[in-house]
């Protein structure tokens, strides 16, 4: 299936949650924020949202700006 | 008794703001930090790159700071009021840096828009500073809506450029309710101390210290003259005349007294 | 390393000179000493007034301040080398501040007769500062007869006016190689802050602390100011430019990629 | 190839527009309008008092002049349309100056409830100029709702203090496309002249020549310094810099060949 | 009854005097003069180059015009009577701009020698308009010494930085009795303006016409902001206020009289 | 009947047209403008318009203004 | 016989020193300058200087000055 | 012989006066100024005055200048 992460299309074989996704990535997951179809999704979520075809995420983390 | 800037439910000592943009590299932010002796720091959002991945400027923030997210990118109500949803989420904590820009050569706010988000978010329970031309109009609808405070620019964004509208920050210091917080264009010390001096509440700048040899020191330096500016407003200017006025005594010269009636 | 300003044979910390003029009280002068965290202060010579004694201002300056008594009164150059003649038998150390006036308005001082009382008292073994107009080649002539320093004025005597003379301090800053010491005309703490930044060696004022409605205060302001001056001066200002230029990322924004373009 | 400014469907070979009050009498209307050379008029709409009758201004008033009559008095967009269809069917044309102002003190505009005002009027077939704080977003969003010109001000109305906007206003010259004409706060004819170096396509005052000892001199000056002004623009001002030119040869002096090298 | 400029036995109507260095073509000469309508230009003297002659400029230079030879290439005092002398025997007349330069890099003058050329020259019966620097001191000397003007900088030659001097501009034309001629520096016409609303008696410039892209276009602007700024300062300038005062009757406006007392 | 002219009530005792009037407050005609309950009345139109009882009248004029 | 002091005359009527004249103007000794006829004269010598005839004395302190 | 002009030594073969000497310069006589060991010459007296060995000679015009 298809998910649209950060603007681009990203390819995911097999059924995993949001977490499991987020791993592979890998990503540092205390610094992140996520966004699902534009819905944000707390941490203590990620474990038990399953991602579905066409899901739109958005990955943030805080940089420096003025 | 102390002089001190409440905004939201915080007491600041320091009436300096500082960014975290424009860095070399951000383990030089704790530093920065600990030299201009700012409380207050902002920080942007943006979408992680997975092709480069780099590090969170969060880990160079040292707990304690009040941290003050903006909403650069946003180009109308909408995108901002988005972004500030997600850094509240992410546990920035509920101060939001409202920047509603849709120029792209001078970065000048767009004001109207930037009510609108102030609206909302007040309305939500955000601390809202939004960062404005310095229009009075737009700073009184701003009191309205329920902003904390109304940062007025000094010159475009990273110009370093100085006070150039001083004529309307004046009338905006004089005549809104809120701290005016002295936001853009600030290039040298020498223009935060006066912004200070005129009646601001703080100065919120960025690249005057990262684009300086040494960061470190030009921090310590702001830091120095924003508070020497804001003493200099608490002790009262000397006015400004015309003609000279002798630090000296104008009589019991030694020369012969004629003179004196001459002076 | 310590940035530290040397003049005659004493290295100063402080780069802030201040006066004991216009006072309401002399009893004041000790604190604003401290607040200030000056090191050299001026002074000026009169006739006892045998009909109204008053105290001597001797009596509330600290000792290990560095004196500098000013010649103040003196119109012409003989007149000037006796008052500072008199200065130093008195005790006062060998500093001495030119100040040679005939124009009882703008208090302007006279180039040439202070390049000739400079000469004279430099070969006496004085540590001669004089206050002179923002000319290069009364400077220059300065330079050559052994003046310590020269100390060009922002504007007029006790005006509180500020830079006035930006542009031709700017140019004695960059062509004498003698400290160059702005006397004269600052009002505000950023004025100070601002001449510092230009690279001036020292800030000497009177009025403007003697002037403010809290001095003590003020006094402090302009210590940081200074010194926050300095501190720009040596961390080298970043470059001021035309346009903007964001102090946020330009990329990675959460709205579609289409717009980054346009950025 | 003649330098006009085209505005609405009007040459104008002056780009000096002029204010009819503050004036001790209207008789001297006539005299200011022929000195000045100014081809675009002001008037303001109020109540007839019938406690105290007054002439009519328009008595004064030369036919030939582009009448442009003014909504002061508006708070607010519904009073700014009323007052400028009232001004239409009393004959004075379709030009209209927008003021809606609801500060007392700074008489500062009202920018969202100006653009209102404009979208509608424009839609009725108003030339519409504006009068606006040099506010970016507000003049491109004029330029959209079909305003003729923008008319920021360069310091608040009537202050006579001069291009306080200056850095704003150049940023207006330069992204809006229309025509640029500075209004309010031009305090001497140095600062109109300065206006149009700076590309202003023309400049709107009143209280500049009211105010004056002499406003039929006055008069005169203003127009010779916008034109002077305009003529600069067009000629393409020098750089300035940093170091001197010499304006005469630096060889073929008298004096030793020696000498040249140094130079 | 007119206003004039007398200096020497000569009134002029034009206070607008140029230069004729740094043309593209000397040819370019007469149209320049004929644009200002200037009736005094400077020339300068040096050694005829025998393996690269040309043509001399005099050839361009309407009879009736005042020649105003300068002094340039002297370094002091004695060059620049030798210089005068050549050019008084050569029928350029008796007028004399003295310069007098070491510094080459600000081209800043020598006051203390341009007061010995003054005194000899003027003894000789030239008409002497010194070249200083904006001291006061200086120009009450030039005075006793016998000029016939003085001619303070705005800026360094040829810098076109424009009145960077003002403060000092104005202290010379309150307290000199002589015509006060600013003399280079002004880059713009309203610079040009602006130094004839202080009161300055005439401007002299050189660079900031020839540099322009259109010179004759610039000179013609020129001669309009000098000719504007002298009728603004007989017209006497209005007050500059700190709050507005609205040019428009602040009464009898539609809306209800409520309202009234509120402004 | 009572109108208000210009923000206050003016009396007027017998029936008139709106030109008879304006004309009885001494004005010139020439260079007035006039809106009757908000709304324009061209000059021709005045002397077909009869006063009604409470009519709001606005009686104008241009000024000096900047 | 008379003395000129800081410009003004002043009568000595009886022969005295310079330190006993100063003293006689009740002044804190400690903190003044003085000079005799244009010359300075040093605390050690006060006392045996005795005041003549038409002397001219300027007698000086410092004070508040910028 | 040799005379300095303009700050160069410069060969004249034979006896010249000066008004011969500048003209063979090809200069434009009318426009110059000349000092002769610097003291000026007027234009009437150069054919009266015979160059001499080591005479030193400033040709002189105008130029532009500010």
């Amino acid at each position: 299936m298809e998910v649209v992460l950060n603007g681009t299309v990203a390819n995911v074989d097999q059924e995993m949650n949001l977490w499991e996704f987020l791993l592979s990535k890998e990503l540092n997951l205390e610094t992140i924020i996520v966004e699902l179809n534009e819905v944000i999704v707390k941490k203590q979520e990620w474990k038990t949202i399953i991602l579905q075809d066409k899901d739109r995420l958005e990955v943030l983390k805080f940089v420096g700006g003025g | 008794m102390v002089d001190q800037l409440v905004i939201g439910d915080r007491s600041l000592q320091s009436r300096l703001f500082i960014g975290t943009g424009k860095y070399s590299a951000d383990t030089l932010i704790p530093e920065i930090i600990k030299k201009s002796g700012s409380e207050v720091i902002t920080v942007a959002l943006r979408r992680i790159d997975f092709n480069s991945p780099t590090g969170n400027v969060m880990d160079h923030i040292p707990s304690g700071m009040q941290l003050l997210p903006n909403t650069s990118g946003a180009r109308n109500a909408q995108e901002a009021i988005r972004i500030a949803r997600l850094a509240k989420a992410a546990g920035c904590g509920n101060w939001i840096k409202i920047e509603v820009i849709s120029d792209n050569k001078y970065l000048l706010p767009d004001g109207y828009e930037t009510i609108k988000v102030t609206e909302v978010l007040a309305g939500e329970g955000f601390v809202v500073l939004p960062y404005i031309s310095p229009d009075l109009m737009v700073a009184k609808q701003l009191v309205e809506v329920g902003a904390a405070a109304v940062m007025p620019l000094g010159a475009p964004i990273g110009s370093n450029r100085g006070l150039k509208t001083k004529e309307l920050l004046k009338i905006l210091i004089e005549e809104i309710a809120l701290p005016v917080i002295v936001d853009a264009g600030i290039g040298k010390p020498s223009d935060a101390c006066e912004a200070m001096e005129m009646g601001a509440a703080a100065c919120l700048l960025n690249t005057a210290i990262a684009s300086a040899n040494q960061p470190e020191l030009m921090a310590e330096a702001f830091g120095m003259a924003v508070a020497a500016g804001r003493k200099a407003y608490l002790a009262g200017l000397g006015r400004s005349e015309k003609y000279a006025s002798s630090s000296s005594p104008l009589t019991g010269f030694l020369h012969s007294s004629i003179a004196e009636e001459t002076i």
